[in-house]
């Protein structure tokens, strides 16, 4: 996959739509080329009360000139990101950093999502299909109307493979028990995952005892997005810091500790 | 004739946009995007004698119109980075500020020792740092502990030094001036302001270090206020950081009596706002038929 | 059984948000507006033995989340305020904090003297004064002075004695230490932090007196770090100042150490603010199931 | 006229309405009962890129329980201001401060006003109107794209005595100097006036030359609006500072020095 250039681009929002549980699809007018899934854009959210800082969101869905964010209202960029209208203006600086590899390559690769973790899984499900290979997702969450692109999903042909705490929605219960129950006898070939610490750490153990192959997209407090504040960093294999925007967000989970 | 060039004593800066010791990492990172040899200098992120690891995460929290780091000086080591960074800047010739820091006072003069063998065209002496063998105490919070650091570090080192200054401190003057009787050939201010972060729902510091450096527009109303105080007090050029992120606040420094300035955190929240500056300031010295930089340097009046 | 009150040594509070000095006039301005008798207490605008005129305008100007002030501790004398300012605060049973500042320190006592035969229920020092007699150095900035005046209005005063401090210095810690030991009751910090802004046109200040102190939501995690420090350092009661604009900001302040907080420049973009805030607090401390602000205070860790 | 109790509420933007000159009219659904001409009230604008203050502005007309605002952009905060749309809320406090006396009573009362000092005369006008007293308004500007509120005084009756600095529109020349000319014999019986601290000081000058009572609205910058930063003083006849938002802003031009 050709690797597109980072650009920074006040884009024209195109769309803002919400959905349940606080989640909104932005669609931004970026005219990126593309983009490998779980690499991430910063967006200069509005400056409202003191923000400062653009905020990270992983890149979901390019459609021609249109890059797609799944975002969650969760503190006072979002909740300012999700007050702007269809024709106003965001910057946007991407694609950044490195996304999970192998995606046309591997036969029977699945994904691991936990909330906006399933956001990179929409355009890797469309890239999966174009190279006409079967994807299954295997998405947690804490109850059913945390669950997104259902639809979406279902139109690429992904098998969803669904778990809820609250038993609300498919497998009542954790994502690894789930997987656990799924993969008693064999192991995937290969795993994509991204979701929140917690996911990522029981993914790595769950991959590691079926000793396989698994990526993990991560997600830290970030600065810059670009490498150069050092804010982002997780400790690799040899206990030296890297950084999550650079190097990352999309990791071999061997070679992370987290 | 316009001369956008900008000279500290005997540090000729193409023009006087620097990027802040860490926050432009060592030039590499933002390469695909930004002529980085475009740059009056760049100041690389700090560096010890040994490489450093730094702190554990989180390092960052965002604050109102701020941000506070507690990064704890992670870098590659100064022999590292001649090695394996300075190449590139040196291929495109950049100016470069080797920003550094020990933890005792030999630490300070042995890279200063090896940086005197180097390229680098200039030190930053980053004195805000706790000084081991004084108990902790911060060598830049200390007038004589500031004098004695650039003194010895002076005496190993021939080329440009600029001191970088704490606005932790009661009187940021006096320290200004025993730096300079101490040999600088410049001073840099300010540093980040210490600061903190609670997160009420764990009762812990957002950040994992506790404290950490308040840096962004936040902060500039402090820094504009010791660049125009350390003005008044010393002969040897000033080099303005905090908090900029306009035209405008270029200005402002200037006109208190920097002579270059500092881009810092605004390079995270836009990575192209150091060559747009740059761009900036130009075009408003020609509008105002300025023939260079220095004429607005320290023009404040009323004060 | 929930207790709302807040005992700082013997001063007691019906609830831990104190209107601080300077941002809520003498409790007047805001009567039809806002029942002044619900505040934890009020700290009067700064009082001197004699009435003040104050600075020159402009005297304030909004920088990024703050602003800064020079007002000149215009006020109308001690003796004025308790003719014809007390009175109304005294009939709606305010508890009422008199902020005093002098340019020497015989100024000091003459006030703390007035005041001891009134009905205030505490001073304030605002030791953030230029002393006339040192030089213009500031009381506050240099230990051994903070204590000299401390210990003298200590004879002089017998109710609680509130020393608010300065964020300008190098270490609050060993001014908070002197200033117990000279036998303060508590200590309020943080007052403003020295500033200025440059208006680039006119190349002068912003604010006619050149310099002013930033506060407002900017300095909080300035104010948030010298309360957690000074905690550590000291046995009596800590009053937060800095910023305060919503719970969640009360809530640091208070994990950070302090007893009670003082709500000031939010008092001007939101003028109910106090009063919001002491609702807020005391259902989130019902809520979480704490008997009184007591249990939060200090609950800090990781620091 | 009885005055109406101070109140801080979240209101409705029913209109922004962009004029020439980067003027605004903005309807908020206040509920204020009514409002002396002159007083005013402290917006809370949008919190951009660190603004924190309110900023004041005068209250230029009272419709039922709407308020309108008429304001210029002149930085960022009524840049701000200006983008927020009809539907959305802005925090209004007022009505604060003392307004014109004498509206209803004065039979010769005329008005003088420079740049958005003409808000106060809109309200002004329609008192006027109600209480069948004539009203003439000097109204000075840079330029004629800078004059507003012009179709709305034809509608009230009022006589408009327009000078422009470049002759665009009516007199060329200072509002001073068309004042000279127009009262060369004799005085206005009472000066209402509103604009420009430059332009107060001329008429404060030109009322005490004609002997003639003058009320001034001045400008200061305010922190509060309601009397407790001491943040916009101007001084009285005695050399003591009082504040322009609680005790004026409009003052007796004799009592202050402008
Ligand atoms: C690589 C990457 C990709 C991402 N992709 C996505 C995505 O696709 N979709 C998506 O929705 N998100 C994504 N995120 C997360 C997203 O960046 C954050 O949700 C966003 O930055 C939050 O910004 P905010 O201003 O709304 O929240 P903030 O105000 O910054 O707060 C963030 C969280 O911290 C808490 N918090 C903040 N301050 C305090 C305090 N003082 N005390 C206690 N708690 C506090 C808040 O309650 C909130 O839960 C991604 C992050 C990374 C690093
Ligand atoms: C009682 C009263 C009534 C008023 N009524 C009205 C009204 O009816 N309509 C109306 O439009 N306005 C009115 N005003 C004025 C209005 O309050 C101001 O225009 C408004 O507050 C400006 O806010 P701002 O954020 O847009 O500008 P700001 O950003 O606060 O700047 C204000 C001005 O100062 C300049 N400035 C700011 N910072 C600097 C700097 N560092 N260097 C140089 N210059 C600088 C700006 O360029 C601008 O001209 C009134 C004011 C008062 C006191
Ligand atoms: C993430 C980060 C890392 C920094 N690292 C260093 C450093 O290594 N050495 C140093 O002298 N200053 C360091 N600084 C301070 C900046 O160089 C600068 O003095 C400060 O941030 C104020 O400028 P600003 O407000 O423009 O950011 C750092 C600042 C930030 C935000
Ligand atoms: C306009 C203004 C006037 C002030 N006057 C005084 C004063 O007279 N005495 C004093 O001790 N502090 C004074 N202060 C400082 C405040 O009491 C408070 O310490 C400071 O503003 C920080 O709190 P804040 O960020 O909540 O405003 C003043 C502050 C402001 C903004
Ligand atoms: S976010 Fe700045 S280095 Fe990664
Ligand atoms: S604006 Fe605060 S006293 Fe007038």
């Amino acid at each position: 996959m050709k690797a597109s250039l980072i650009q920074d681009r006040l884009c024209d929002v195109v769309y803002q739509i919400p959905l349940s549980a606080n989640y909104y699809r932005l669609g931004l007018h970026s005219q990126i080329d593309q983009f490998t899934p779980g690499q991430f854009a910063m967006l200069a959210v509005p400056q409202i009360a003191g923000v400062l800082l653009r905020r990270p969101f992983s890149l979901a869905k390019q459609d021609g000139p249109i890059t797609e964010i799944l975002y969650k209202v969760v503190g006072k960029g979002t909740q300012a990101l999700s007050q702007v209208d269809v024709g106003k203006k965001i910057w946007m600086l991407g694609p950044l950093g490195h996304g999970f590899n192998e995606i046309e390559k591997i036969n029977e690769g699945i994904a691991v999502a936990g909330g906006y973790g399933i956001a990179p899984f929409y355009e890797l499900a469309q890239i999966r299909k174009n190279a006409q290979k079967p994807f299954t997702i295997y998405y947690g969450a804490r109850t059913q109307s945390d669950l997104l692109y259902l639809e979406q999903f279902a139109e690429l042909g992904v098998t969803l493979k669904i778990s809820t705490e609250d038993g609300s929605m498919g497998f009542h219960g954790k994502i690894t028990d789930l997987l656990n129950q799924d993969f008693a006898e064999r192991a995937p070939q290969k795993i994509w995952s991204c979701g929140p610490m917690g996911l990522l750490s029981a993914i790595k153990k769950w991959s590691a005892a079926k000793q396989t192959d698994v990526e993990l997209s991560i997600e830290e407090a970030m600065g810059c997005g670009t490498g150069i504040c050092l804010g982002c960093v997780v400790k690799d294999q040899n206990g030296q810091y890297i950084r999550a925007c650079k190097e990352g967000p999309v990791f071999n989970g061997a070679s992370i500790d987290v | 004739m316009f001369d956008y060039s900008v000279k500290l004593k005997n540090l000729k800066l193409k023009n006087p946009v620097i990027a802040a010791s860490g926050t432009f990492g060592y030039g590499e990172e933002l390469n695909d995007f930004f002529p980085v040899e475009n740059l009056g200098a760049l100041s690389t992120k700090g560096l010890s004698l040994k490489p450093r690891l730094g702190n554990p995460m989180p390092r960052i929290i965002e604050t109102p119109s701020g941000m506070i780091n507690a990064i704890g000086l992670q870098n590659v080591g100064v022999e590292a980075f001649l090695e394996k960074k300075l190449p590139l800047l040196e291929k495109r010739q950049v100016t470069v500020i080797a920003n550094i820091f020990g933890n005792t006072l030999e630490e300070y003069i042995e890279i200063a020792k090896i940086l005197e063998s180097s390229s680098v065209a200039a030190i930053e002496l980053n004195i805000s740092c706790p000084n081991v063998k004084a108990g902790g105490m911060e060598f830049g919070n200390d007038p004589k502990m500031a004098a004695v650091v650039t003194e010895e570090v002076r005496k190993v080192f021939s080329r440009h030094l600029m001191v970088k200054l704490s606005p932790n401190v009661t009187s940021i003057v006096e320290i200004a001036k025993k730096v300079e009787a101490a040999g600088a050939d410049s001073l840099s201010l300010i540093n980040t302001v210490t600061a903190m972060v609670i997160n009420t729902q764990s009762k812990k510091p957002m950040i994992a270090n506790g404290v950490g450096g308040l840096s962004g527009p936040a902060i500039r109303p402090i820094a504009v206020r010791m660049v125009a105080q350390t003005y008044q007090a010393v002969k040897i050029p000033i080099v303005g950081i905090g908090g900029i992120t306009e035209l405008n606040d270029i200005l402002e420094f200037m006109i208190a009596g920097a002579a270059a300035i500092q881009i810092g955190t605004s390079n995270f929240t836009k990575p192209k706002i150091a060559q747009e500056l740059i761009d900036q300031l130009q075009n408003h010295l020609k509008t105002e038929g300025l023939s260079s930089p220095q004429e607005l340097v320290g023009t404040l009046e009323g004060f």
